[in-house]
């Protein structure tokens, strides 16, 4: 037996039902439209690599040739397939080409449809052969390893310098992580490319490079055989490139990444249809590379008020949820996001607290939560701010979260230091142990405060969901619903980079991946 | 006269201090004297290694405790405070009529990267911040909140466009001192642009002093635990100091 | 409703009976007997204060002149009541002539012995009187300022200078301290006379004295109008002069009293016959104060294996339950002692904890069960030890003790500095409020490991009490069964000051205390 | 050759260090610069007052983040250590009874008014510490253990008594430096009997380091963690060491 809350299955099943609908109404949108991130990791995924003149990543100069030249309505897929076809070059070789000047994608004879299309999915079937290659490779790590327990260690480095990630990530692992999530540079999101090459330069972060993933993927393969376990790898793919950087940690084997459309409209003001239209994509190739996404709900709480707004979080999660499996993603890979924020100064927090993780873990029993620590009420009081640590440590043991984003005592001040991430990960393992078995002891007392939380945040959630449902989720956030903050349709960044499909749209993976295209 | 002062522990002039840092020594006999000399090198006595932690890979952590010799001369310190007066939000909004007879028109924004919003938005928004009314709630203030990532020289043309009294700046990522150089940038474009002298430039965030402030060549800072009425009763001050001049 | 075990009354009820026996076995003995400090503890109610010659406090010279005479065993009350009446003088300047050497008390002729137990009651009431104005006026401050909500914040102070002491005890009440302990000078209970005066030398720990404890009395009356609050005033009665000072406490209108023969027996070698005496008198009069007493089981676990050992602390608190009913002392004055003690490394170690507190409070219901924090486990690595902290601040309101004594991070290090004490109190106020209804929120999951590990301590407990009651209190003790510490019944220190008492022994606290001489 | 060293914190000599103390300084501005003050006179640069809190009474607490300056040379420490070879009980025990023939005789005790007998338990007693055990277990020891709170004068004699080889003494209260006295009264009172060659001297406790016991005239010091094995090695190899000469 474990600890859980007593609550109404229908409730929960009707908002899953909305969610579903809320979903629904946007899906179509999404679906007839590309964008050139899109396009880009279509490139990427055929395996171009690189940087062309003036630093411009390979992927880049293609899909803004075939922009300018008003041809990228048919995908990038379409012509590079074209051109590997007529010239008998690889698509590196093409993209090298069209970098050069020597090639124009869109002036090449074309082939018969047919052929163009049997064309791309072989290319495209060499990119999912080599992401369920990766698949395998970790599966059979993680068997021969041995599985961790939950709650899992979740912890980050943030030097800015891959090399000096390595270092703090190697350790951090030796002192008991099990998932390493390397920062990315501050505001990487915003940025329309994905930088190339190892990076030694970054502000509160490291780039997002598809060489930086490589270099920290074998630092982790190293120390996992050195203790005998599996040590996951997760970065961030939301933002302006979330498909290509959903491509990219296909390919080079990450196990988790950020991925939330919400979180870029939101906190990086990127333009909502874009982000969306992306992130059907990215979902879906890391729904093929079992990578496990993580939502962003927990940074809601962040900006509005964790008591009053617990909610929207909730309101979010199904939302998300809904989007995960139309991008074909099952709900063991889903982890969605909430977070440890209430004001500690609130009589009864930690009850509340509880109330709202198991509501959590009722509403999605399958689904590996992400549970995040206390970061708005951290001060520089980082004693106070370590005992924090442990109350939010004993609710993810006691609620059974799976990852655990470790609360470190320096959270005000600045990114962890390597005694930091240990002093934490002490903590973490304490409560974890001490209070282990803290779910099969206790039942929450019916009709009590707990459950009476439960089921009004609930009740709220019901409501938002109906609301949002009745007013559309475009206007629903345009209106503010979600901590607060306003972002129109049509504002934002990176609207320039949506484009309506034409009819004779090419992008194999979305048959590959989506339709029946499954582990064969 | 001087009034030195030492660390308190349990007996006045004790000089008792706390330390923990991490070595990249592996741990043992010869890493606890590096930690120990280390603490003579900051002029402390009787240090303490009162816990050693292995870290892995060659480094060790401590935990020291020791006695600082070296006080500090209470009466030599001089810090310039932001003279913000006690005013309420009833008595900024009638002395903006009566004194300035039009509303205060300021423009906000976190600029550079930062995106963190929350301080701005305690001082900008009508919701403020512990019950205390944020800038968009006085009669007396007309507030343009920009939002995060703000270029500098989006800020300067919109402040340039509604003739702004007062610029406000919020500054939360302080990493490779980012905002140092976010802040200088801020006043030398004020200056290329001739404005500097026509608006209050104010800054705030988690590590801003006033010190540190008017040190880069900004009217006032503000830390953390601000209140909007401290910042509104600041810029009104300020806006009728220099009327009378 | 609120968290409890589910145990068997009728084993709580046989554990009783046998601490009961157990007790009963060496209640004559002790009521036979007097010893050398209870004899200085009457020479004190009568009023005796100060110091003769060579700094000797005058009760010692008073009595030290009765025992070389021979005269102790009719008891000192019996010589001074007599002296008094035939001199006219009162005890003060009955004792102050003594020590001149101007005075003998047993050469003195002697009255009637009506008279002189008419005398020597009319002295004692005096004493009494003053003792029940005390009771009286703690009882209205509290009316006035309201009780405060278990459990109470019990901070220590321990500056070895009682005007620091003030400065620390004046803040640490300011930052939320409810009760003050100002700690003793290392191995004062070692010393078989009460220093005199105001001290501010000592090692660890200021000397208690009366009028160390007037000054602190003082300070905390005033600091308790500042904050409208009653803020409690303990000190240390256990030890030689265990009898004296409980008199002392009584006198000065101290609140609570660390008063237990089984601390001073096993950590101090005191002698087991000399210190049960000692108790006897001492409880009674605390009884008669309104003074809660805590006793020190707690240390148990500082030597023995906390998770081992709990079943020693059980049988100790029934077995100290038992002696303070035969002086008078109701439950609510009962401040048993047990603590949090566990390695930190145990599994499940959260869960045994609470186990242990629960089934302390479902035992002594009515007991003010007093809570000691993690000494043992305590090493330099103050964050660490700050959490250990959380983790007892937790069971402690989950489980409704009720004076807790707050555990501090620098418990392995140095008694506590300023800001030591503001952080350990912030920590467990943190806990207090954001945990407030914890016990009301959660049930034990019955047959489960909690409930299992009670009802294996309590049997553990009940076979412990059967061979105690067996053997005889005082040979268990001279066999370990405490801590794994040996005390032979005439080994330790202070059986010198032992005596039978004469059939014509005169104490009237005895009569004025136990036999219906309650508050009128 | 040197290699210095400075504190790590994520980054390879950024010098990160971490303090707390107390003021007599009433929170606000100047107490805040008072703080960092004090922290440049530990030879810090850049110190950041991350946190600042009131004790009432006119006390502040600070938390402090800066940057040590000046490194340690590594290869200028010369710690002694104890050599105290890795034998095992059974390994001790035959040597015991090869070389020395006869059971070693250590008397120990808690001395002063110390009654912490856990430490000095842990290294007698049958049990031992850790899984390692006690003196007592041992076929080639012999063992006094007094307990706690034991004079000076008694230690001696009881040594005198026995014979003893060996001289345990376990101080854990430090505070006012009592342990101090304690073990060097100990010294001279052994050296006054004319004991002290005879006899190998050992200390142990929470504060003691080996530097510290030779110090004050002891042959050897035991800090926390130690294990019965080490302290039975060192005696054992120190009284074949001296037999030899
Ligand atoms: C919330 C938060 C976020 C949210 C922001 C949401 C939002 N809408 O603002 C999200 C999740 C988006 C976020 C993201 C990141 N964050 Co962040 N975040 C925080 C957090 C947890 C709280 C900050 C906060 O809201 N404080 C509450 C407000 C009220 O306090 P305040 O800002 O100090 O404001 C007061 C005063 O300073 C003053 N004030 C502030 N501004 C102004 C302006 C004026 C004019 C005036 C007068 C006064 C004033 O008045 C306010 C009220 O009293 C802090 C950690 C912490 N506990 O401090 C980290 C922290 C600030 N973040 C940090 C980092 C590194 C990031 C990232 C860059 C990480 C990454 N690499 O991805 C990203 C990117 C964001 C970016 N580029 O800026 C670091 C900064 C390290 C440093 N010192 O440089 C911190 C300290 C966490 C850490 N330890 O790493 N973050
Ligand atoms: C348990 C304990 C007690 C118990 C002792 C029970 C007992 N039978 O020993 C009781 C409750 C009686 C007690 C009382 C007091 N205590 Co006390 N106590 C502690 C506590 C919690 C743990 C000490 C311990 O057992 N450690 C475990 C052992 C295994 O570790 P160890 O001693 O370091 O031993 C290892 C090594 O050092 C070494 N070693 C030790 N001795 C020897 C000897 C030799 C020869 C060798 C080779 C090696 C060796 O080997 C051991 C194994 O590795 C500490 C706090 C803490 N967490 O450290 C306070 C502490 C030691 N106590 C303290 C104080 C002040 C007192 C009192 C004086 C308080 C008072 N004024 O009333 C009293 C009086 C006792 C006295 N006069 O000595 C202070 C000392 C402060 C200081 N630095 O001076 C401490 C640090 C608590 C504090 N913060 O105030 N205490
Ligand atoms: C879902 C999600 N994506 C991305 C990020 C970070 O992105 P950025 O690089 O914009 O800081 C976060 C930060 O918390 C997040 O929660
Ligand atoms: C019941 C009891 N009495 C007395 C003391 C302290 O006495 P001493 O002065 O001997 O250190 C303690 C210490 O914990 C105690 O628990």
């Amino acid at each position: 037996m474990s600890l859980t809350l007593n609550i109404d299955p229908a409730r929960v099943a009707r908002a899953r039902e909305l969610a579903g609908r809320i979903v629904d109404q946007v899906q179509p949108f999404i679906e007839r439209h590309t964008t050139t991130a899109i396009e880009r990791a279509v490139v990427r995924l055929f395996g171009v690599e690189g940087k062309g003149p003036d630093e411009v990543p390979l992927a880049n100069l293609v899909v803004e040739a075939l922009q300018d030249g008003g041809g990228l309505a048919r995908g990038a897929a379409f012509w590079m397939a074209n051109a590997c076809a007529q010239t008998g070059r690889t698509p590196q070789q093409v993209a090298e080409a069209v970098a050069a000047g020597d090639l124009d994608l869109m002036r090449l004879p074309l082939l018969p449809e047919a052929e163009i299309r049997a064309g791309a999915e072989r290319l495209a079937r060499g990119a999912v052969d080599r992401i369920r290659e990766n698949r395998r490779t970790r599966d059979a790590l993680i068997n021969r390893y041995g599985e961790r327990p939950a709650p899992w260690l979740y912890l980050i480095v943030a030097t800015g310098n891959i090399y000096e990630d390595v270092v703090q990530a190697q350790n951090a692992a030796r002192q008991g992580a099990d998932v390493i999530a390397v920062i990315r540079s501050t505001a990487q999101s915003l940025l329309d490319y994905v930088p190339e090459g190892a990076t030694t330069e970054g502000f509160a972060g490291t780039y997002a490079t598809q060489e930086n993933f490589r270099i920290m993927r074998r630092a982790l393969d190293e120390v996992s055989e050195e203790l005998g376990r599996y040590v996951r790898l997760t970065n961030y793919a939301s933002g302006l490139c979330m498909p290509e950087i959903a491509a990219l940690g296909a390919l080079e084997r990450l196990d988790m990444m950020l991925s939330d459309s919400m979180y870029g409209i939101l906190f990086r003001d990127i333009n909502p249809q874009r982000t969306l239209i992306d992130q059907h994509f990215a979902r879906m190739i890391q729904a093929e590379a079992g990578i496990i996404i993580n939502t962003g709900e927990d940074n809601y709480l962040t900006t509005a008020d964790a008591y009053e707004a617990a909610h929207t979080v909730l309101a979010s999660q199904f939302i998300n949820e809904q989007f995960a499996h139309r991008s074909g993603m099952p709900d063991g890979q889903i982890g969605l996001g909430h977070a440890f924020e209430m004001d500690p100064s609130l009589e009864d927090g930690l009850l509340y607290e509880m109330a709202d993780a198991l509501l959590s873990r009722v509403c999605f029993p399958n689904a590996p939560l992400k549970y995040m620590p206390p970061t708005r009420h951290m001060t520089g009081d980082i004693f106070f701010g370590h005992v924090m640590n442990a109350l939010f440590n004993l609710t993810s043991v006691a609620t059974g979260q799976q990852i655990h984003l470790v609360g470190i005592l320096t959270e005000a001040i600045h990114t962890p230091y390597l005694h930091d991430r240990f002093l934490a990960i002490e903590n973490a393992r304490y409560l974890f142990n001490n209070a282990r078995h803290f779910r099969e002891e206790f039942q929450i007392v019916p009709g009590g405060r707990i459950e009476r939380r439960a089921n009004e945040v609930l009740a709220r959630t019901l409501g938002l969901l109906e609301e949002i449902a009745a007013r559309g989720l475009f206007q629903a956030i345009a209106d503010g619903v979600f901590a607060g903050i306003r972002r129109p349709a049509d504002g934002g960044k990176g609207l320039d980079g949506v484009l309506e499909k034409d009819a004779g749209y090419l992008n194999p993976f979305y048959d590959l991946c989506l339709k029946g295209g499954g582990e064969a | 006269m001087s009034r030195v002062v030492l660390p308190y522990g349990d007996t006045t002039g004790d000089g008792a201090v706390q330390l923990s840092f991490t070595l990249p020594v592996p741990i043992g006999g010869a890493a606890r004297e590096a930690a120990r000399q280390l603490c003579l090198k900051m002029n402390l006595e009787n240090p303490q290694v009162v816990a050693m932690r292995d870290l892995g890979g060659g480094y060790t952590f401590f935990i020291v405790y020791a006695r600082a010799t070296r006080g500090v001369d209470l009466d030599a310190i001089h810090v310039p405070e932001v003279s913000a007066p006690a005013w309420s939000m009833q008595e900024i909004d009638r002395m903006v009529a009566e004194k300035i007879g039009r509303p205060v028109r300021v423009v906000g924004a976190c600029t550079g990267t930062d995106a963190h919003t929350v301080g701005l938005d305690a001082i900008l928004n009508m919701k403020g911040y512990r019950g205390d009314y944020g800038l968009e709630r006085y009669q007396g203030f007309r507030v343009w909140n920009l939002g995060s990532q703000v270029p500098n020289e989006a800020l300067v043309a919109k402040a340039q466009e509604v003739e702004a009294d007062a610029v406000l700046v919020s500054q939360v990522v302080t990493q490779k001192n980012v905002h140092l150089s976010n802040m200088t940038g801020l006043v030398d474009l004020l200056e290329a642009e001739g404005m500097r002298d026509r608006v209050l430039l104010i800054a705030g965030g988690p590590r801003i002093t006033h010190e540190l402030a008017v040190e880069l060549g900004f009217d006032a800072g503000f830390g953390p635990g601000t209140l909007p009425s401290q910042v509104a009763a600041f810029i009104v001050q300020s806006l009728l100091e220099r009327q009378e001049r």
